[in-house]
């Protein structure tokens, strides 16, 4: 194992290089660009043996990905904005066919008008094509997460596609420490990828062709199970990692939660920022704790309620907004929360669009308002915004 | 809380190589066991454009994600740049600044910081980096932080030149032990 | 005032006809194709003055309609499942700019497998992007909705695109009899579009260029503030629309709900079936009713809670699944509740998807299991799934 | 000296593209040419930060920024858009290679097949420039971007755009160059007149991708035309015309030396790209001679 200093796009890079996908399909996209790049590299200098397919638009990178993953190849791509935006019918195809292709994301916000920087829009606006969906706090976990995802997406009880997301710039960009795991270690977690069902001359078989109304809804009842069961192969697979390589995941990590009266829930880069956040106002002897959800498709609703019940106040902060309604993550943790003998006060904070910086402050006032919330028993305005710069408004 | 977390912002122009400079403190330090960041202005560069970079370095595990707003040290690699951008804007008091300057230190005055100088150009252009019309300047001034900061060894950086400069690594090297070596501080 | 038998794709070319469209971008797919077929024969004979562009693709026609609406026309499109899919990115660009443009979708599941039947999964997808949606369930409400979605989005205070959704082949493709006011009547109630912002000679402006951190955190909030500001539009619209025209429309439609217990929450022409179960139920005895939502986005909140503060159980019948969590109006029903004193009990069902038919018996049946209290909760219930 | 180009200048100084960037002078003389009443459209690309953020604009005219691959298309609606509103402008759709030969030329070609009424513009740099040099099919057979390493450089010549254009009949197709600003600009005002969809394809050198000089763009440009690389034609309804036919045209090698991107090129690499020159003029001049 190795310790190097790398940036998250490497990391991606670098944890699907680990794989050894056969496919890689990509096109260039700010700020996922070093991911194709470094696996052009590292396939000329003979370190990766695998087909890269220089496509000409993402659209064609998925579909690209589907071909390959419905032969049978272990198959990887990265995107970002834009371009996820743009291949999203396949996302629906990739998932609807049952192909477990692993895309590298760099979260960005998207257009108009053009902004490269983070927020999760992009993969957020896919979460009901039917991916798994993961949010790395550090480029560690964006290495980790690849390898992860790989090996609970071609489980036989999930056969489903996943994101690995990593902020924009926060991370894809930004040079951190990463333990490189030993390629043997990896080969013996990740074993060769052996599908069932392939497309195969020896068996000839019809991939996806017409569903009516008599056999659709079973199809999508099938769907469905699989990635719920997703959520058990998940924790076996977190298991395993940390078995092999030392590391701990969970789908939610609470930090300081077990007397909180608040607690904040985060996805992405901004968790590492909210513990801090935290550790300052507990030495100011604030009851506050966090919670840092990695993956949100399956969503872990149950999860969620287990580790944040007892609080006063659930301070959800969406990195995204479904305009109209609210922040995404807030919608399904509400939801879930609405049948349950505990009622914790939920409030939505929409935090960190566009690359809009998340600081140690805005927690200050997320806790601050949260507590507001508590005194006067009631949430007023259950969608917040944070640090609004009224001039430009 | 005692403060053990130490923040730099690199200033320079598109092409310089600003953000390999954050790139390769940041490496040096890791060298020495802390836990690191480096990370460029989250913007377009464009050659010849003000670009920055950021670095920031614990001996604990860093949580924080944000930007750096008050840096410990500022690095200049362009003198050119003092007359366009506020440099100092965020230093904290006591700072450091180090610029790429044949003046000596006493020539600038950025109130209560302390300024050092190191004629990066030369030295660059003496060790074959870059051209002379647009020398590379950033191994040469992490010779000079070094020096004037004294949280990351000279050797830990030449370790780091080794790992992160893709071509003339051993000039680089050199060029960051001469600037170590001549850098003065008012 | 002209009735004529016509389809629900038919409705939506006579809506687009009326309101005057200027330029119409479209790609044909199935089960939408009809509404193209027949806007080219408006434009052909001059019954509509309008730039048709027969485009390559759907991301196309979102691209049209974009730079359309971005030189103040009337923009509209219609498509269908993948091509909605395929405009994915096209649609956040659409509303993020601020252009009204109107689209109708005719919801298709989503392949694969290919299925050309009804489900709502193509638009509930596209929930995120920032577009308004009206779920209708009628063919006149297809052509109502076409005229007063214009009207909406154009409306200052919204300046954002809305996609009006009718079911595949269910309204698609059926005929009813639809009521069609007189042009001039229309023309009082929908103006020429006269775009505040647009790209103009005599006033060069960039639009859409690169933003930085700054200010894109504020253009969200406006842009979710305007879709807020649009749930009283609607309603002002909706009720401007009934005076002149004597069909009333708001943001849900209200039936039977009148000391209700258990009331059901349904969309689209599930909502006609399922009326005549209630019919049926009340006479039986159970205090039921229904609420249609004709309204996603924006999601009215108001009026849920108002609803739901009067009765004991809720169940929320989805035509469509966001995988890996549970149908899409369930999910943001009980949020929009959670923080209120008193709420009902809410199950949720998954129904119909593919174009599985949804019966009078069915409903019947989720009814009182539902009073029963014999759902799951917090779970999916999957109605008829065949194992 | 006289001024052989017109003096109105449409694009503001103190742009941010990168030092001897041919994109920035391509717009600028390009908006010479067409003046005032024009509308342009510009999806990801160089040019989208070039032309400012917001809420700046570097150009004079109506700018609309739009996503990567639907420049032709939008461009489109907006005409559509000003006809209803009886509206006479020209419709400039400004694209880079990655665009317009990939990820644009789906919507590009279904423009020109619909003969929709605009001038299309594609300022090639061969490669994706803005993501940070990777390679486009625009790119050069043997160059080096960071998707195509010394060690496995481009395995595939350059797209022909310009033939694929033709093939659709359109009204208009031309070949540009910054280094011959008359030429350029004469094209440009040639195209402004005509109706239906014309294309300018127009050499705009990158040294910030070719790894070349800021003070070589313009003699890269020219040596491209002069050592026939890049041919500068006319296609007028369907009828050829080459613009410039080096008496003695130069050997592609000193256009190649001058370029970081083709410094791993092999004496053999070098003689294989000169014959391939060769073949591609005489097929030309063969047109030209036909049709």
């Amino acid at each position: 194992m190795a310790k190097i200093t790398i940036r998250g796009n490497m990391a991606t890079a670098l944890g699907a290089k680990l794989c050894r996908p056969d496919v890689v399909p990509a096109y260039p996209i700010t700020p996922s660009t070093l991911f194709p790049e470094k696996i052009s590299e590292y396939i000329a200098d003979g370190e990766m043996d695998a087909e890269m397919i220089r496509v000409e638009s993402e659209h064609s990178a998925m579909s690209a990905c589907i071909g390959a993953s419905a032969c049978g190849a272990r198959v990887c791509t990265a995107s970002a904005s834009q371009g996820i935006a743009l291949m999203s019918e396949m996302m629906f195809i990739a998932a609807g066919m049952r192909l477990p292709i692993v895309m590298a994301v760099g979260n960005r916000a998207l257009s108009a008008p053009i902004n490269i920087w983070c927020d999760h829009q992009d993969t957020i606006s896919q979460r009901d094509t039917g991916w798994l969906q993961f949010y790395a706090e550090k480029n560690q976990e964006g290495l980790d997460l690849m390898i992860i995802a790989f090996k609970v997406c071609e489980d036989k009880r999930v056969l489903l596609p996943a994101t690995v997301g990593i902020d924009a710039f926060v991370l894809t960009h930004t040079i951190e420490a990463v333990d490189v795991p030993d390629q043997k270690l990896v080969d013996e977690f990740l074993p060769k990828y052996k599908p069932e069902l392939y497309l195969d001359p020896s068996k000839p078989m019809t991939f996806g062709s017409f569903g009516t109304p008599e056999f659709y809804q079973e199809f999508k009842y099938a769907q469905t199970k699989a990635i719920e069961k997703a959520s058990e192969v998940i924790d076996e697979v977190f298991a395993e990692f940390k078995e092999k390589f030392g590391r701990e995941y969970k789908k939610i990590t609470p930090y300081k939660c077990e007397d909180a009266d608040v607690i904040i829930l985060t996805m992405g880069s901004m968790s590492g920022t909210a513990r801090a956040a935290v550790n300052k106002m507990r030495e100011e002897g604030k009851k506050v704790g966090c919670c840092k959800l990695t993956v949100y498709r399956p969503f872990p609703g149950k999860e969620i309620v287990d580790l944040t019940k007892n609080a006063r106040v659930i301070a959800v902060l969406d990195r995204d907004i479904s305009p109209g309604f609210g922040g995404a993550l807030y919608g399904e943790v509400a939801a879930q929360f609405i049948n349950e003998s505990k009622h914790p006060l939920i409030t939505n904070y929409i935090i960190g669009l566009g690359g809009r910086d998340v600081l140690i402050e805005d927690f200050e006032e997320i806790y601050d308002k949260s507590i507001d919330a508590v005194k006067k028993g009631r949430v007023e305005k259950p969608v917040e915004w944070i640090h609004l710069n009224k001039e430009v408004l | 809380m005692e403060k053990e977390m130490y923040e730099v912002r690199f200033h320079g122009r598109g092409g310089q190589g600003a953000v390999t400079a954050a790139t390769i403190l940041a490496d040096a330090a890791f060298r020495e066991g802390k836990d690191v960041q480096a990370f460029p202005i989250f913007g377009v560069e464009r050659r010849g454009a003000p670009v920055a970079a950021f670095m920031r370095m614990d001996t604990k595990p860093i949580d924080l994600k944000t930007q750096i707003y008050e840096p410990d040290s500022i690095v200049v690699l362009d003198p050119t740049l003092l007359d366009v951008i506020d440099v100092t804007k965020g230093l904290k008091e006591g700072g450091k600044i180090i610029i790429n300057s044949s003046k000596k230190a006493s020539e600038f005055k950025f109130g209560k910081a302390k300024v050092y100088t190191i004629d990066a150009t030369k030295i660059a252009v003496k060790h074959g980096l870059g051209t002379k019309t647009n020398p590379i300047v950033n191994t040469a001034i992490l010779g000079a932080y070094s020096k004037a900061v004294g949280n990351v060894s000279i050797e830990a950086i030449e370790e780091a030149i080794g790992e992160k400069v893709p071509r003339k690594k051993e000039e680089n090297k050199k060029a960051a032990r001469e600037a170590y070596e001549v850098t003065r501080g008012e | 005032m002209v009735k004529k038998v016509i389809y629900g794709n038919h409705a939506v070319s006579y809506g687009a006809r009326d309101a005057r469209a200027e330029v119409i971008a479209a790609y044909p797919i199935t089960p939408q194709t009809q509404v193209v077929e027949l806007l080219s024969e408006f434009c052909a004979s001059g019954e509509l003055k309008a730039k048709f562009i027969k485009v390559e693709s759907e991301h196309s026609a979102m691209a049209a309609c974009v730079g359309a609406s971005a030189a103040g026309a009337r923009a509209f499109t219609a498509t269908s499942s993948q091509g909605l899919a395929l405009m994915h990115e096209m649609l956040h660009w659409a509303s993020n700019a601020r252009h009204p443009i109107v689209m109708a979708n005719i919801n298709r599941a989503m392949g694969p497998p290919w299925n050309i039947w009804t489900d709502q999964n193509d638009s509930i997808s596209q929930r995120d992007t920032g577009w308004l949606q009206f779920y209708c369930s009628t063919n006149q409400e297809v052509y109502d909705t076409t005229l007063m979605t214009f009207k909406i989005c154009e409306n200052d205070k919204v300046l954002l695109p809305g996609m009006l959704v009718l079911d595949a082949f269910v309204l698609s493709h059926t005929s009813e009899v639809v009521d069609m006011p007189l042009q001039e009547e229309i023309d009082e109630f929908l103006p020429p579009y006269r775009a505040k912002y647009k790209l103009d000679l005599d006033d060069p402006r960039a639009f859409g260029g690169l933003m930085f951190p700054d200010w894109y955190y504020e253009l969200k909030y406006k842009q979710h503030t305007s879709m807020e500001e649009a749930l009283d539009v609607i309603e002002k619209v909706g009720k401007e629309f009934g005076d002149r025209f004597g069909r009333y429309y708001g943001l849900v439609e209200e039936y039977r709900i009148e000391e209700a217990e258990i009331v059901l929450i349904v969309s689209g022409t599930i909502a006609q079936t399922s009326k005549e179960a209630v019919d049926i139920l009340r006479k039986e005895g159970m205090k039921i009713g229904l609420v249609r939502m004709r309204t996603f986005r924006p999601f009215p909140k108001e009026k849920i809670r108002k609803i739901a503060s009067k009765v004991n159980k809720m169940i929320v019948i989805d035509r469509n699944i966001s995988f890996g969590s549970e149908g899409a109006f369930f999910t943001e029903t009980k949020a929009c509740l959670y923080n209120e004193k008193d709420r009902p009990m809410i199950f949720g069902v998954i129904i119909g998807l593919g174009g599985r038919d949804v019966t009078v018996e069915d409903i019947m049946k989720i009814a009182k299991k539902g009073k029963e209290g014999k759902f799951k909760v917090n779970e999916i219930n999957w109605w008829g799934v065949k194992l | 000296m006289k001024l052989t180009i017109p003096e109105e200048e449409l694009m503001y100084e103190g742009t941010v593209d990168c030092q001897g960037c041919g994109a920035g002078l391509a717009m600028r003389y390009a908006l010479k040419a067409l003046g005032k009443k024009t509308f342009v459209v510009i999806p990801a690309c160089c040019w989208s930060i070039i032309a400012g953020p917001f809420p700046y604009s570097a150009l004079q005219v109506p700018l609309y920024h739009t996503a990567f691959e639907t420049a032709a298309v939008v461009s489109a609606g907006i005409k559509a858009a000003l006809d209803m509103k009886g509206i006479d402008a020209t419709v400039m759709a400004w694209a880079g290679d990655g665009g317009t030969f990939d990820i644009g030329i789906q919507a590009l070609s279904a423009v020109a097949e619909r003969n929709d009424d605009i001038i299309y513009v594609c300022y090639d740099n061969e490669a994706y420039m803005n993501t940070g040099i990777q390679r486009s099919s625009a790119t050069p057979y043997k160059a080096w971007t960071t998707t195509t390493p010394r060690k496995y450089p481009k395995a595939r010549p350059k797209k022909n755009i310009d033939e694929i254009l033709v093939a659709h009949d359109i009204p208009y197709v031309a070949t540009a160059s910054v280094a011959y600003p008359e030429d350029f600009i004469r094209k440009m005002k040639k195209a402004k007149d005509i109706k239906g969809t014309r294309f300018i394809h127009v050499l705009a050198p990158c040294p910030t991708g070719w790894r070349s000089l800021p003070e070589h763009t313009i003699k890269l440009a020219r040596l491209a035309v002069q050592t026939n690389i890049f041919p500068l034609y006319e296609v007028e309804n369907g009828k050829y015309k080459i613009n410039i036919k080096p008496k003695n045209p130069k050997p592609v090698e000193e256009y190649l030396k001058l370029q970081g991107r083709f410094r791993h090129l092999t004496g053999e690499d070098i003689k294989e790209i000169q014959e391939a020159t060769n073949k591609k003029w005489k097929k030309l001049l063969r047109k030209e001679e036909f049709f």
